[in-house]
């Protein structure tokens, strides 16, 4: 095995993360209860990106690996947001 | 087909011509010259008069001015066919509006006085615009004469236009695959003087193709070719996706009616409903859902002329 | 055939594992091995691809029916693009010589994952027998062009879903064999080999290798789709039900243009290795190639909406991709003249496998130059889908990735099999392919500059001069291509063994036997010089 | 023979994440549907969206990020040595999965009641942005499902393979494989259900 020894993270640390998912959960269901125009999908999508990223750093321990697999997932993701914003260059303005 | 002399077929040849030629001309110099040069390399430094290699890795001067250049002859070749499509998406507003509606496998033109004409028949020097219509999948309505193409999608609202700027007929193809019988979906452009245009529009009693014979069953044949039923059916006993109209009245067949077989004889009655709800009763051997319904673009009128002109295919 | 070992450790060809005769071959997880699978399920799809296209030609010497009818003649240009396309070249490159040479050229014993790599295999075997069945069973075959557009692949009465259920299978294969490559490249180079020391063939695989992974499922989930639409009529493209066909055209080609880098990258890789081992020089400009590839597998994945110019996008829409398409021929262009630098000043051996690289590049700035003109927004509006397509796409996916195929075929042909072919006949063969493929596919430009529409099974007069040319060039096509198979296969038996290094090649493959050992290296080499050191 | 699986872990997990790319973007081109139509269809979309219940869809997401977290720390537990508590978080993990997909049966259970599925004609009267949203709420929820279907099996036979002392606290890169899967499925999950539930 060439990695060095792997990185333990404590029960405390995902109970943590789970209630702040939990939370972020009910924000969102609740705040998009109430009618807040155009922002409802702004802030239902920002609160889904946080809960994304507590996801991705610590329960796939992107924290603790290294650096390449974070640009990774970000460049992804980009690569996605781009494709549906060309897409929608045809949409919007048609 | 057209010719490339004398004045353009339409106002669009000439933006064409320009983005082509110039791609073209340096594609063509550049062509030329990077295969000349290395033929020339591969004569001078063949191995047997040039034994040992010089070494070169690179250089950074050359590299930067061969991305240079390309990024500038890509930006203006970007350009003018830029420039030479935008003209396509200005309809002036002076233009005469056909409606084309294009179906598996056959075009009809609609006027604005609702007379329709399975050719496109225009008058000189007008702008003429088109609404393009699919009742099926989608099409594409080219004109290679006049140098454009524009797809016709079904559910989804699209013109085209241009400016015939000579008489003569032309080609009309469709251009993108629709089927069975894509290459044979085709039409004609026909350019006209505009006084003899007007007197064609005019003249809402005769159907564009129709000729004014006195066999019987004439006016049935031309509706049906600008409704283009022709597309499917023939009338001389052969197959090509629907059944033939030859012999067809008073025929026995089966059909299938809500997934039972059942044995119908072919009369009047039943020649409506296979016009109105095509996939009420399928005949046997044949794919259901091709047929789309008539109702509401042939009148009940229209319809004895048809059975008129069936009739008159029975062989004695 | 028997084969002559010329070293201690058996070769791969010879070493006798668990399992015997073809046992040993489709359980095999070794790397050369699944390249040679690999090798020849593709040939065969290449024969039974280009006798369709063959017969297509026949079909059109002539306006009106001349071999077959217009529902086979759809058929038969669906199956044909879906199994060159699909089955042909997309696999080619990567999946033969990338999985034969990608490990030894980076000095590793195998690919990352050799069970995957098998698994691919079969995989890539099952779709390419559903897309076949299909044509044989149900009602009728599938007759919608390698496209699959919608409404109408979901109107016709063919027999889609197994042929779209075969191209989401080979999908699948593509991506694991990409997968593979990825961490292969990653986690296996030799001790010394730095990203700047890997040669450029498995460079080009690795840039490949992102492209098969990000752009390919995206196809899968359009053809879940199609396959849901015709299943369950869902209305996602269904203009009745409220869906965009267009949308379906997005989707289609977010991959499909992609898919187009995926053919080409191997080929550039395999030419570059082929031009530097024959001008006895380093390649010149060694980052810049690099940056191109990688250049060209990124902007690649933008510009799918120049195969829908005349859809009626957005103007916006349009004037983007129109840019971003002929930004991505800037990179081509690098390549092109860095290759012909490298010939300046070298000490060239016209050897077979140069003469295919001359010609790759002939062909393949044809092919790019009427890709510009396609590009170019007001010719596009008069030529898409006509036959100026046609020609464009076989010039480059047949001229370019083809070419390149035959030039590394000979190139690599002593390093795989042991033996030298004959060179005499090779040159004969790719002297009348030449001819035939420019023969060929010449006067579809001109076609479809007059106006001749992709697709056609039946024409106008005005066609008939252009298509009779074509169709002849295709027999000399034909012909150069038998006596280039028959002289490789014939060269199987020859006495003449092939040295380790028959070229004078630099790559890391040169140093070990031909046909490699088992295990490619004794030991492990360490790199410390660059890949191309000639001095 | 060459490919003897010489164990990497680190060439293992690289090899996982890229294939989650990979599922990233199978997603992410319905994600592009949904956009596409959702701007299309915007006042469908919303009133749509009302129909679906925000209470199980909030349960669920709930269920999910539980099971996510408690295979997150069965991982902990295996390299703390603790065998039963392992088996035990994943047990869990297993029976949260159970009771996500029992929901969603009866969630769409409950729509199918009431006519309202693809292909569905009393769908179709509703209106092209009903069928829309519903087409896609099918497909992408029914695509998840399928993945949650897959997760299990992953999970039930690391389960039993950790049972008989297979995968140990030196060996456990399967068990972090299943749990990138695992949490790749919630992912797409978080972002489902805002965009089918919430957005109204
Ligand atoms: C190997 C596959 C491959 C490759 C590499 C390419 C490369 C390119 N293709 Fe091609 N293409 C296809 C395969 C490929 N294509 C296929 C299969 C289709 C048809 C699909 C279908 O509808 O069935 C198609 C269709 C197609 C279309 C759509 C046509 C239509 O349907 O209307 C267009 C339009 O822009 C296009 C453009 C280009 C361009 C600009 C490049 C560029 O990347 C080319 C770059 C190369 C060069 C430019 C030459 C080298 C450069 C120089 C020597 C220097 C000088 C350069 C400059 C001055 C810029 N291609
Ligand atoms: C790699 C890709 C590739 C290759 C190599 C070819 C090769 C050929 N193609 Fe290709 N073609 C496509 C990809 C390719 N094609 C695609 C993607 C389409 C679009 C489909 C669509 O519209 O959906 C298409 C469409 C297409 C059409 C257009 C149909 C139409 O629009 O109406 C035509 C028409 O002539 C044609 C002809 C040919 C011919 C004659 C060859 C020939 O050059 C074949 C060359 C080979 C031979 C002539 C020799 C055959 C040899 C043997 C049988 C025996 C031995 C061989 C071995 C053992 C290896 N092809
Ligand atoms: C897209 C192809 C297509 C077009 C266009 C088309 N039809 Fe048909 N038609 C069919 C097919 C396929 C059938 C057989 C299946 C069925 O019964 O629906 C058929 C069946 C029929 C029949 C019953 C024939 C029999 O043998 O019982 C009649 C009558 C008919 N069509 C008339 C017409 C008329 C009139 C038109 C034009 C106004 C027309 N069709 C246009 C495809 C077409
Ligand atoms: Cu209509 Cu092709
Ligand atoms: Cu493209």
């Amino acid at each position: 095995m060439e990695n060095e020894k792997n990185h333990i993270i404590p029960y405390r640390t995902f109970l943590f993360v789970l209630a702040g998912l939990i939370t972020l959960t009910l924000t969102s269901a609740v705040v998009t209860q109430i009618s807040l125009g155009t922002f409802t999908v702004a802030i239902a999508l920002i609160i889904a990106t946080i809960k994304s990223s507590l996801v991705l750093r610590v329960f796939m321990h992107l924290k603790f690996e290294s650096r390449m697999f974070s640009l990774a997932v970000i460049a992804v993701v980009l690569l996605i947001a781009t494709v549906i914003i060309i897409t929608l260059l045809d949409y919007l303005y048609r | 087909m057209y010719s490339t002399t004398g004045i353009d077929a339409s106002n669009f040849v000439s933006t064409f011509n320009t983005s082509f030629y110039f791609i073209a001309g340096i594609s063509l110099f550049l062509l030329t010259g990077l295969t000349i040069t290395m033929l020339y390399f591969v004569f001078k430094y063949n191995k047997k008069k040039h034994k040992v290699a010089i070494q070169n890795e690179g250089n950074l001067l050359l590299e930067i001015t061969w991305t240079a250049i390309p990024v500038i002859l890509a930006l203006m070749m970007f350009y003018y066919g830029w420039e030479g499509w935008k003209p396509l998406g200005k309809v002036p507003a002076n233009a005469m509006t056909v409606t084309t509606t294009a179906r598996m496998w056959s075009f009809s033109f609609r006027y604005e006085n609702g007379k329709e004409s399975a050719d496109l028949v225009v008058p000189v020097n007008t702008p003429v615009k088109i609404n393009l219509v699919s009742l099926d999948v989608i099409h594409s309505l080219f004109i290679p004469a006049y140098r454009i193409k524009s797809d016709i999608v079904p559910g989804r609202e699209k013109v085209m236009w241009f400016l015939p700027e000579r008489e003569g007929d032309y080609d009309l193809y469709c251009a993108e695959y629709c089927g069975l019988r894509h290459s044979y979906m085709k039409s004609m452009v026909k350019v006209i003087s505009k006084e003899k245009f007007a007197a064609w529009l005019g003249d809402t009693t005769t159907l564009a193709v129709a000729t004014t014979g006195t066999t019987p069953g004439e006016e049935g044949l031309s509706i049906m070719r600008i409704q283009g039923c022709l597309a499917c059916h023939s009338s001389d006993g052969t197959k090509i996706v629907g059944p033939t109209y030859l012999n067809l009245f008073g025929k026995q067949e089966v059909v299938t009616r809500n997934g039972t077989d059942v044995t119908i004889t072919v009369d009047s009655a039943y020649i409506k409903r296979s016009i109105f709800e095509p996939n009420a009763d399928i005949v046997k051997g044949y794919p259901k859902g091709l047929m789309q319904s008539y109702k509401g673009k042939i009148s009940d009128a229209d319809i004895t002329k048809i059975i008129e002109y069936l009739k008159s295919l029975n062989e004695k | 055939m028997i084969y002559q070992k010329d070293t201690a450790e058996p070769s791969y060809l010879d070493y006798k594992g668990k399992y015997k005769g073809i046992f040993s071959w489709i359980f095999s997880t070794d790397h050369k091995r699944i390249a040679l699978l690999y090798m020849f399920s593709i040939l065969t799809f290449f024969a039974i691809g280009a006798t369709l296209g063959l017969l297509m030609k026949f079909e059109l010497i002539a306006p009106g029916r001349t071999i077959m009818s217009a529902q086979a003649y759809n058929a038969f240009f669906t199956l044909h693009g879906i199994i060159m396309i699909f089955a042909v070249v997309i696999p080619g490159l990567p999946a033969v010589f990338g999985n034969f040479l990608l490990p030894i050229m980076i000095g590793a014993k195998d690919v990352a994952f050799p069970r995957i790599n098998l698994l691919s295999w079969y995989l890539y075997v099952t779709g390419v027998s559903l897309v076949v069945i299909s044509q044989f069973t149900g009602q009728g075959p599938p007759d919608t062009g390698w496209t699959f557009y919608a409404p109408y692949s979901f109107r016709t009465a063919g027999n889609m879903l197994p042929a779209v259920f075969g191209a989401f299978v080979l999908g699948f294969s593509s991506i694991l064999t990409g997968l593979n490559f990825l961490v292969t490249i990653h986690r296996m180079r030799a001790p010394g080999m730095t990203w700047l020391k890997m040669p450029l063939f498995p460079w080009t695989l690795y840039a490949t290798g992102w492209v098969q992974l990000l752009a390919t499922p995206i196809i899968g989930i359009t053809l879940l789709m199609i396959v849901a639409e015709r299943t369950l009529h869902i209305g996602f493209f269904d203009p009745t039900l409220g869906g965009d066909p267009l949308l379906y055209q997005h989707l289609f080609w977010t991959y499909s243009h992609p898919a187009v880098y995926i053919m080409i990258l191997p080929a550039m890789g395999a030419i570059s290795e082929i031009i530097t081992t024959y001008s006895h020089k380093a390649i010149f400009g060694y980052k810049f190639m690099i940056a191109s590839v990688l250049a060209i597998a990124f902007v690649g994945y933008f510009i799918w909406g120049h195969h829908m110019f005349t859809s009626g996008m957005s103007g916006t829409a349009l004037y983007t991709f129109s840019l971003l398409t002929f930004i991505v021929a800037v990179p081509s262009a690098i390549k092109v003249f860095n290759w012909i630098a490298t010939m300046h000043q070298g000490s060239i051996d016209l050897q077979t496998p140069f003469y295919w690289a001359m010609a790759f590049l002939f062909v393949f700035m044809i092919g790019g130059f009427s890709g510009l003109i396609l590009g170019s927004l007001a010719a596009n509006v008069h030529l898409h889908n006509t036959h100026f397509v046609v020609a464009h796409f076989h010039f480059i996916v047949f001229g370019g990735t083809g070419f390149a195929f035959f030039g590394a075929m000979h190139y690599w042909y002593p390093k795989i099999t042991g033996r030298m072919y004959d060179t005499r006949w090779a040159n004969i063969g790719l002297v009348l392919f030449f001819i035939g493929f420019i023969t060929l596919y010449g006067p579809m430009f001109y076609l479809g500059f007059k106006g001749m529409p992709r697709r056609y099974y039946d024409y106008d007069e005005v066609f008939h001069a252009g298509n009779i040319v074509s169709t002849m060039g295709s027999w000399v096509l034909y012909s150069g291509l038998v006596i280039i198979v028959i002289n490789l296969f014939a060269s199987l038996k020859s006495k003449i063994k092939a040295p380790s290094d028959p070229w004078g090649g630099k790559t890391l493959e040169w140093t070990i036997p031909s046909p490699p050992p088992v295990e490619n290296f004794e030991e492990i080499p360490t790199v410390t010089k660059g890949p191309y050191n000639y001095s | 023979m060459t490919g003897e699986t010489h164990r990497d872990d680190l060439t293992s997990k690289t090899g996982m994440w890229l294939f989650l790319f990979t599922e990233m973007l199978l997603f992410g081109g319905l994600f592009v549907v949904y956009s596409v139509y959702r701007f299309r269809n915007p006042v469908a979309f919303h009133l749509a969206a009302q129909e679906l219940s925000v209470t199980i869809g909030t349960i669920n997401t709930i269920i999910l990020l539980t099971s996510s977290t408690m295979i997150a720390m069965s991982i902990t537990a295996l390299q703390t040595k603790n065998k039963k508590l392992t088996l035990f978080l994943l047990g869990i993990t297993i029976l949260l999965g159970l009771a996500f997909l029992v929901n969603k049966y009866f969630e769409w259970g409950g729509h199918i009641k009431e006519h309202i599925y693809p292909g569905s004609s009393i769908l179709a009267l509703r209106g092209q942005g009903d069928v829309l949203f519903f087409g896609l709420y099918f497909f992408m929820t029914g695509l998840h499902a399928l993945h949650i279907i897959i997760g299990l099996i992953f999970i039930a036979i690391i389960t039993a393979k950790i049972f008989r002392n297979k995968i140990t606290f030196n060996n456990y890169v399967l068990l972090e494989n299943s749990g990138l899967y695992w949490h790749l499925v919630d992912l797409i999950w978080i972002f489902l259900y805002p965009l089918f539930y919430l957005i109204t």
